[in-house]
């Protein structure tokens, strides 16, 4: 129809690039064009129907000045976390389409997915769950708990804080587009060449503007802390003082500054190979393939200790807390810390033996890979030591923290198989890894998250959570867990692979339906934790708490449950390693007067308009929307110059203001349960 | 060797499970049966710890639950230099065992390395030339060439039993990983490089083989049959692929690369010699120059391809292969 | 360690609180220095391709075909000299005297620019003769890692400009004394890259 | 009791002090460094264009020990980078960031190359490296 006329064909072009009405897989006719229409219409009734309620209660000024724009670690944290929930149900239900199309796409039965499609999902799938839920979430436990831990007011750069957000926020819209608008990467997670090179139309190109947008306020936010950890710690918080997940936090900003540019880099190689045509990766004309794989895995493993590392820490805090001792040999977990943080730099090949680099290299890799298990057993030792000749209350954070040890160690046992090189040779792409990586990462992050979930949120909110509906979650989970991916270990070692959307033999089939299963009870595990958030809102007043209901360790157990704005009227002064434990035993008293005015940073529109502009312009890119893409690109930059004309970001909260929260109610509340 | 008996206790629990097929824990190759010993020597090994830890977090958390006040409860004990040095030593010391084995392994399976043996205590014979193979994977299928028998197959692959078999591999396209679970490890094929597998099958039977490395859209199909079969079973079966008849020439190896999901076996009788060379030079077509002769020419610092200076800018496009009959006598030296 | 037993009084708040504000430390410098460490591996991954790749001529033009190196020295001339400028106009900022440091400051933005002007006309030439970013693997590394240096420099100039503005409109304020300290070691820093760069990309590419 | 790395909040320095307390530089390091890189830079030059040595190997290894020297003296002398500054941080960013770069560009290119040696083809006219399609040559010597 556009052939007809060639001048409309030439500004629809100039307009819209690539887009045309084709690009809406919804309106296809098919089954994946029919599954797609329904997701289309429950978001947009979802959709339509928060945007209605958020306006019906006029809510959207509140959003904007307290939420959107708002430079509080605490609230971005929070903010990180829910974005985190809502990418978790898009990963979950990729997750469960391919379970069920692997549980019954057997022999004759293709399925209900063309592996076009299911390539897509379990490339979006594993891309959303390390960038979007991993990613937001460590993210957003360091954001709310680690300025708390050291006594600071705020991070170092408040105003990057929420410009990190909004770009994360951006990569993951990026994502969600393509659901609905064009198609996704069929390249797998990390969008090997020569797949990523050949694929054509947007589904890439979503894939490498959406981790660029998110890999820059990764970025941000991992130069952030280390700053706020190194220069914002209070008085006399020595680094051998500091509470153990400021110190994993401290290891995984460093990290993240040292791996997430050389992913930056390689994506940007492999966007300018699919757009002007460069030779970095290509088959001809000189490109090296290899380089690519090299590449993306300098960044790839160290980012899985990235995601580790943070839940770490939350456990060294959980463990001591419910022990009612302090952490054992604190030293040894902090030089672990740093070992495993060096060591993770040094083994990423061991994702590629099977490329043929040789005897001696695969040999040096496999060394260095086994080397991680040395710290990383310190660490289990270390908290095992701590519960031993403690008290152990069996609280919903303890319950997690217990399940984590149980599975993580026999994830790591698989994880020192898979480093022995010849046997690597056997198991590589094997379902024996899906197994393997879902067990250390659903074992060690999802349940490190639900656990600190589980301790910090009566810090956050004020009321605890229900211990009922927790214990349910946690038990859904683990059972679960164990059912859905204790047959794919199985499977491994029948050799069978990854990544298959058909399978031949139908004796595989039961094991493959056992799966299935498994990922129903995790999905009734989700289910139990959004009945535990539910009822625990609503029995909020039963639930209500003081500042230190565990009977905390370090600082954030100090202050107020939700704390406020300023953190700390005071900036504490640290004598000791669990800081707020000898504060107790001291029998120490608060401070109620002698208040000062305290100095705060604004909230600033910036962070919310570059990261809509960088949307703009990375969804410009996708699909050759050269205007909208140079404008928006040009609008970032004005941006960023007026916002360097704006000389005053801060403000002051009244002494009298601060007097009175300090003697209001939920302060009085917080006295009674620490005293 | 106790790895034997390991191994029977380690299936014995998991046939229960289903009387499954476990293929890399009993494989029927002595490579890939290598690289499972290595496999369970390392897991007896590595579990000589973890097993102990796990018994050890359910004894603890039981005995150090708030409940019990028997317990010893010492709330100020948290460091004790002894414990922390068995902490770091006992996993150094279970690494560094690991670790030898490891080492000593990927350098005795390494899969350029050619075999010497075909079953433990059972050296390769002098006279015994290995069987070789030349192997390409297409979208989405497997293209095997005998160049010691002048035939081809797809998606079928045989070798007699106990003899040394040397896979040479690149791809055409994509890169897939070549495995067939029974009889060694995989390893990848990547288009416009070789790479170079050795195995040996010791049991007559049929066995799957596919591609463990996701290369595009009709991936989850790409398999094939490999048989292990004795030597008179081998010969009839090359006879049978001759008898099928069919020329593998440039244009039949053009249809072929065209992208095509669960092809069905195919039997060419003979090929183009040079053909599988010019696939991993990426230049089957007319007027490709040879990745080799490229990268000889840039090796040399490029002065042999062309005038450096070449005003006319369509000079740098790549020159035109001297044309070279795919059909000479370029089989490479083995 | 952290748990000797403490048997004394309780202590007072103040033992515990600051009670005073004290100003919030700031740690933008520290930041920038970091924010460029995390750049060098951007720079790291690039030269690492152009390690890998620079010798994949596929038969296209070769580093001493198509590298010039006269215009390189010129090129490495300004970019020392723009280098040393700007730390002149650091002196005379320490020194208060806004004039001369804004001087200097337009020396050392003058220069870059024509490092960039040259540069972008080097590119041009390259790609005129037929040797452009998609002929080889060799140029396509060549091109990403020379160009992105580049571009780091144009936008350094941008930056250069704003402050300039800022100076000249609100003076040397602590605030502005920070962003030109910030900006003279992204300034800095870029030279050193460039050292990097002539010798690896240019020197090594033509001899190897 | 605090060490003497520690915040300690009462010898802290007023904000403006923070950047005050940096190296500032002084007229003659710039001059210095300036000089030492001027000669730095054109030695290189002169080798490569003057062809003053002969052996490939030997004059990429000068060319790249001299940039190394060239990179210090602008640490030095331009960024003025010190173990005091930010109370060491400065310092100790800079080695991890050095010491990871090294592990990044080292490895990568020793992997690349014993991937490209196992697996590139070579004419075999031209034949540098062991013939592609054996085992290298210290695989096959096992
Ligand atoms: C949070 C994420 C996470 C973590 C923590 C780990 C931890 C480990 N991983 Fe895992 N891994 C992944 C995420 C993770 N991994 C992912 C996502 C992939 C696949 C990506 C893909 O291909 O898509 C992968 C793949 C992967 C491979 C590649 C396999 C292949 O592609 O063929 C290998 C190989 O070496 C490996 C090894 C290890 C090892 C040795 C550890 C060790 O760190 C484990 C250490 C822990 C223990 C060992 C247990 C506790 C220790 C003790 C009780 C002490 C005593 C023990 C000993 C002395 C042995 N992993
Ligand atoms: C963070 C990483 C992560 C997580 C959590 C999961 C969770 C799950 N994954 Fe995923 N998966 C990957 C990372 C992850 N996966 C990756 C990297 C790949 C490889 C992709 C590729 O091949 O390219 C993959 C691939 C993959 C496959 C493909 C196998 C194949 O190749 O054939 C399958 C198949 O069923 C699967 C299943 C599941 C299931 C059933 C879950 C479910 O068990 C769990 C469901 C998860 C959740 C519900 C969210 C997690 C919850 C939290 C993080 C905390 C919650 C806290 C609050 C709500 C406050 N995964
Ligand atoms: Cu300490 Cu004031
Ligand atoms: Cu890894």
């Amino acid at each position: 129809m556009l052939e007809a006329m060639p001048h409309r064909a030439a500004i629809w072009n100039f307009l819209f690039g690539r887009l045309t009405f084709h690009s809406f897989p919804f309106l296809n006719a098919d089954t994946e064009g029919r599954i797609l229409l329904v997701t289309f219409f429950v978001v947009v009734i979802v959709g339509l129907a928060i945007f209605a309620a958020i306006t019906k209660y006029r809510k959207w000024g509140y959003l904007w000045r307290e939420w959107f724009t708002s430079v509080d670690h605490k609230k971005l944290g929070i903010m990180y976390m829910i974005l985190g929930t809502v990418m978790l149900l898009r990963g979950f239900s990729d997750a469960i389409m391919m379970r069920a199309q692997q549980a019954y796409a057997f022999g004759p039965h293709m399925g209900y997915l063309p592996p076009e499609h299911y390539n897509q999902i379990f490339s979006a799938h594993g891309a959303i769950m390390i960038f979007f839920v991993g990613m937001a979430y460590i993210v957003g436990l360091m954001n709310y708990i680690m300025p708390l831990q050291i006594g600071s007011r705020d991070v170092a750069f408040p105003y990057l804080n929420n410009l990190s957000f909004w770009f994360t926020c951006g990569g993951a819209l990026m994502f969600m587009t393509s659901l609905f608008l064009g198609d996704f990467s069929m390249a797998g997670w990390l969008g090997y060449p020569p797949v990523s090179e050949l694929q054509q139309g947007p589904g890439v190109d979503y894939y490498i503007w959406g981790l660029q947008l998110s890999g820059v306020g990764t970025l941000l936010t991992g130069i952030n802390f280390v700053v706020t950890i190194l220069k914002m710690r209070a008085p006399g918080m020595t680094l051998m003082k500091m509470p153990v997940f400021t110190w994993t936090t401290l290891a995984t900003s460093g990290l993240i500054i040292a791996t997430f540019p050389v992913l930056t880099a390689t994506l940007f190689l492999l966007g300018l190979d699919r757009y002007v045509g460069t030779h970095f990766f290509t088959n001809g004309f000189g490109g090296n393939l290899m380089m690519y794989i090299n590449l993306i895995w300098v960044w790839g493993h160290p980012e899985v200790y990235i995601l580790i590392l943070p839940l770490f820490g939350v456990f060294s805090e959980i463990v001591p807390t419910f022990s009612g001792k302090p952490l054992f040999a604190y030293s040894s977990m902090v030089y672990a810390t740093i070992a495993i943080m060096i060591l993770s730099y040094l083994v990423w090949l061991h994702h590629f033996f099977t490329m043929g680099s040789g005897a001696d290299v695969n040999s040096f890799f496999s060394l260095t890979t086994m080397m991680i298990s040395i710290p990383t057993g310190v660490k289990i030792f270390n908290w095992l030591f701590t519960m031993y000749r403690g008290r152990v209350r069996y609280t919903v954070p303890m319950l997690w923290t217990m399940g984590f040890l149980f599975t993580f160690t026999i994830g790591g046992m698989t994880g020192v198989m898979l480093s022995v090189a010849p046997a690597d040779f056997l198991l590589h792409n094997s379902l024996f890894l899906i197994a393997h990586f879902h067990n250390v990462i659903i074992g060690g992050v999802v349940f490190g998250v639900f656990a600190a979930v589980n301790f910090w949120f009566p810090k956050a909110f004020g009321f605890k959570l229900d211990e009922f509906w927790g214990k349910a979650t946690f038990w859904f989970w683990l059972i679960g867990f164990w059912v859905a991916f204790g047959p794919l270990y199985i499977l491994g070692l029948m050799g069978v692979t990854r990544r298959l959307s058909h399978f031949e033999d139908p004796s595989l089939q039961p094991y493959f339906i056992v799966a299935a299963f498994g990922a129903f009870l995790i999905a009734l595990g989700i289910l139990s934790f959004i009945i535990q958030i539910y009822v625990s809102i609503v029995r909020r007043k039963q639930y209500a708490v003081g500042g230190d209901p565990w009977d905390g360790r370090t600082l954030e157990w100090s202050t107020t449950s939700p704390p406020p704005d300023y953190n700390y009227a005071f900036i504490p002064m640290v004598r000791h390693r669990d800081a707020w434990a000898t504060m107790k035993k001291l029998g120490f008293t608060r401070p109620r007067d002698g208040f000062n005015d305290i100095h705060m940073p604004k909230n600033t529109a910036m962070g919310i308009v570059v990261g809509a502009l960088s949307f703009a312009c990375a969804f410009g890119l996708v699909w050759y929307i050269w205007w909208l893409a140079a404008a928006s690109l040009l609008g970032v930059v004005i941006a960023s110059i007026v916002h360097s004309f704006n000389y005053h970001q801060h403000h002051h909260i009244p002494a009298d203001e601060v007097r009175r929260f300090e003697s209001g109610g939920p302060q009085a509340a917080a006295q009674g349960a620490s005293a | 060797m106790s790895v034997k008996r390991f191994r029977g206790l380690l299936l014995l629990p998991l046939l229960l499970l289903g009387g499954c097929n476990l293929v890399l824990l009993d494989p029927s190759g002595d490579v890939a049966r290598q690289q499972s010993d290595i496999m369970i020597t390392t897991t007896i090994i590595v579990a000589l710890i973890i097993v102990p830890v796990l018994i050890a977090i359910g004894i603890v958390a039981w005995r150090y639950r708030a409940s019990n006040q028997r317990a010893k409860y010492d709330p100020e004990w948290d460091h004790s230099p002894q414990l922390e040095l068995v902490v770091w030593a006992v996993p150094l010391l279970i690494i560094i065992a690991v670790g030898a084995v490891s080492w000593i392994g990927t350098h005795q399976v390494d899969p350029f390395r050619p075999l010497d043996r075909i079953a433990p205590g059972k050296p390769v014979a002098a006279d015994v030339k290995p069987l070789e193979v030349d192997v390409v994977s297409l979208r989405w299928k497997w293209l095997f060439l005998y160049p010691q028998y002048g035939v081809a197959t797809v998606n079928e692959l045989a070798a007699p039993i106990d003899r040394p078999i040397r896979f040479k591999l690149t791809a055409d396209t994509m890169m897939d990983s070549f495995f067939v679970p029974a009889l060694a490890g995989q390893i990848y094929t990547m288009p416009g490089m070789q790479t170079v597998l050795h195995g040996v099958i010791n049991k007559p039977g049929e066995y799957r083989g596919f591609s463990a490395n996701f290369s595009g859209s009709g991936f989850t199909d790409m398999r094939f049959r490999f048989h292990g079969l004795s030597a008179q079973d081998f010969d009839q079966w090359v006879a049978k692929v001759r008898a099928a008849g069919g020329d593998l020439d440039r244009a039949a190896y053009d249809q072929l690369r065209q992208p095509s999901r669960d092809a069905p076996v195919h039997y060419y009788a003979k090929f183009d010699a040079g053909l599988y060379d010019r696939i991993l030079n990426l230049c089957v077509d007319p007027g490709e120059t040879c990745k080799s002769q490229m990268m000889a020419a840039d090796a040399k610092g490029g002065e042999a391809m062309q005038d450096p200076h070449g005003h006319d800018p369509h000079a740098m496009s790549m020159p035109a292969a001297a044309p070279q009959p795919l059909s000479a006598p370029a089989a490479p030296a083995h | 360690m952290n748990t000797t037993a403490i048997d004394t009084a309780p202590p007072a708040p103040a033992d515990y609180y600051c009670l005073t504000e004290s100003p919030p430390r700031n740690g933008t410098l520290l930041g920038f220095w970091i924010y460029l460490m995390s750049d060098c591996f951007i720079f790291a991954s690039l030269f690492a391709c152009y390690a890998v790749l620079g010798t994949a001529y596929a038969g296209g033009p070769t580093g001493a075909e198509v590298l010039d190196l006269p215009g390189l020295a010129v090129n490495t001339a300004l970019l020392l000299v723009s280098s040393v400028t700007f730390g002149f106009a650091m002196l005379e900022m320490a020194r208060g005297r806004k004039g001369a440091m804004l001087g200097w400051l337009a020396v050392a933005g003058l220069l870059a620019a024509a490092f960039v002007s040259l540069e972008i006309r080097e590119f041009l030439g390259m790609i005129a003769e037929g040797a452009g970013p998609g002929r080889s693997a060799f140029l396509s590394s060549f091109f990403t890692l020379v160009a992105t240096h580049g571009l780091h420099v144009t936008l350094g100039i941008l930056w250069l400009v704003v402050l300039v503005v800022q100076s000249i409109r609100f003076g040397l304020t602590e605030d502005n004394v920070r962003r030109l300290r910030c900006l003279s070691m992204f300034w800095h820093f870029l030279d050193l890259v460039w050292v990097g760069v002539f010798s690896y990309v240019y020197l090594v590419g033509v001899v190897r | 009791m605090s060490q003497p790395s520690s915040p300690g909040h009462h010898a802290m320095p007023p904000a403006s002090h923070d950047a005050m307390h940096e190296h500032q530089g002084s007229l003659r390091g710039y001059l210095t460094g300036f000089l030492l890189a001027a000669i730095l830079t054109v030695i290189p030059f002169w080798l490569v264009m003057g062809h003053a040595i002969a052996n490939q190997q030997v004059l990429i290894l000068v060319i790249l020990a001299l940039a190394i020297v060239q990179i210090f003296v602008h640490i030095v002398y331009f960024l003025h980078l010190d173990t005091r500054s930010e109370s060491g941080w400065n310092m100790m960013a800079f080695i991890f960031t050095a010491v990871l770069v090294i592990i990044v560009l080292g490895a990568s290119i020793w992997v690349m190359y014993n991937e490209n040696v196992n697996m590139m083809p070579m004419a075999p006219q031209y034949q540098q490296h062991p013939i592609s399609h054996q085992p290298t040559g210290k695989q096959a010597s096992r």
